[in-house]
């Protein structure tokens, strides 16, 4: 098991660095392009959930576990997360997001509070029929306005 | 010589001033059919949002038109780049607008799938 | 000053994660394109050079100081420089490399071993005259074969 | 449909059992010019350079011609991929031979004049 640990500043700017990373990491352990983009999509919006709920974090830790079987099993987890800023819309939509495009998801938390996310995803390499392509997932499809 | 011409590009791309934000935006309006063209090439997250929330909103209110959102060079979006569309949407609608999303590429529009959102906008995929 | 923390294994098959992160980075902060592909070949050589060198790495850690003058400061660490490889001409190379490409990199000794490599890179963003471009550093070149 | 395409393309690219170093390396021999063409695409670095040796070192046990690298889809060459091509012209300079490197991305050929590899091979730089 290999394991790769990237530490951030948790500002918005960047996110950027972590979604490339994080396809780096993927696109190495031979995820295909789909695969690769889901991973990084859902450690983008953990990284979004966890900036845009909490006032008090300075950076990001995000811990990439390698198994050989092709799985990736990373951990989004913010530095702080005492001082809650107001609601956010785009939360929930991010959760959603999250749940979507990967395998499994589980939230890290304390006395109730998120403070992180710990994400599985495993990639196949190859085109899995009805799988992580579109149609596979329509079925979860939700209407976000009226 | 040859590299002269690669810094040329990478000038020309700081002139515009909105490359450094991973981002372009570029906005025409079209008086027939009474719609703003948009075509978004880079990516779209929590970082620069922001900025294509107060385009399109300055976009609605100079016209009350349509949105055709040309999406042939957009690499990514997150929940934040679409929560700026959404919003877009609300107030287009109060006009009777819509916002229609072309050349989507098919892994950005399985975000849309994923959320609902191909109900929401009208979206021509890439082909 | 920003700073970004980034440990992986010290294997061959990383390094084009490294090359990504670096690249992610010097881009986010606004380094061109010449200025951002030089910091990526000075990190992948920094590295090529300490797995190279040493039997006993198990991992790498690449740390980057952001400085708001747009310059970033970046040291690539071995974990374990204990035991001796044989050797390698290629050692050599990467160093000139590194040198050649950088604005300033001091290696990181103890007791005279090389433990790692200290990197400063400056970012103009834009043409700099003669500068980072071909034509500047043609004065450096050497020959390795004859 | 549209993402069955992108699979699919994918899948070429496993099957030509290469990509997933990171390169792709294809060759062809030319009688005419009593020359190797190979061709090189991607990333050549630590991880996959003694894939590029072997090859390279096959091709030369094969014919002793000389060796024609196009490198148009070439992204990156570290300093152990220019070691296996120091160590290719060593061999091939035992029979007179040249080695030709055509296309070279501007920035990747600053790595050659950097290290004054530019005079020990021939080569041209894209435009
Ligand atoms: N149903 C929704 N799901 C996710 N995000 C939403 C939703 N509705 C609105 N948003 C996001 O929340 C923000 C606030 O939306 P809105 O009520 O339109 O107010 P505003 O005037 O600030 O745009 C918007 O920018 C949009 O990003
Ligand atoms: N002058 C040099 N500078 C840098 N690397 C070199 C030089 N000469 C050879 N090398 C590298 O060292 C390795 C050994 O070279 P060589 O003597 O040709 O033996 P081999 O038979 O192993 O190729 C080569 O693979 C090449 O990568």
């Amino acid at each position: 098991m290999d394991e790769i640990n990237l530490k951030l500043p948790a500002r918005p700017e960047y996110m950027s660095v972590a979604r490339l990373a994080t396809a780096a990491i993927a696109n190495r352990i031979g995820f295909n392009i789909d695969e690769i983009e889901d991973l990084k999509v859902a450690v983008s919006e953990a990284g979004n959930f966890l900036i845009n709920r909490y006032e008090d974090i300075s950076y990001l830790t995000i811990d990439y576990k390698i198994s050989r079987n092709r799985s990736i099993l990373t951990s989004v987890k913010a530095s702080g997360t005492k001082v809650p800023k107001g609601e956010n819309k785009e939360d929930e939509l991010s959760l959603f997001i999250i749940e979507s495009v990967t395998d499994k998801v589980t939230k890290q938390t304390e006395e109730g509070i998120i403070k992180g996310f710990t994400i599985l995803k495993t990639g196949g390499g190859h085109l899995e029929q009805g799988g992580s392509g579109i149609c596979g997932k329509k079925g979860k499809g939700r209407r976000y306005v009226g | 010589m040859f590299y002269g011409i690669m810094f040329l590009k990478y000038q020309e791309r700081i002139d515009k001033g909105v490359w450094h934000m991973n981002i372009n935006i570029q906005e025409k309006w079209n008086e027939r059919i009474n719609s703003w063209n948009v075509s978004l090439s880079g990516e779209i997250d929590i970082y620069n949002a922001p900025e294509l929330k107060s385009s399109l909103l300055k976009l609605i209110d100079e016209k009350n038109g349509n949105i055709i959102v040309d999406c042939t060079n957009l690499k990514y979006i997150d929940s934040t780049g679409l929560g700026v569309l959404i919003s877009a949407l609300r107030r287009v609608k109060d006009y009777n607008g819509e916002i229609i999303i072309n050349n989507l590429q098919p892994y950005i529009y399985k975000i849309f799938t994923i959320t609902g959102l191909d109900k929401v906008f009208t979206i021509k995929v890439q082909e």
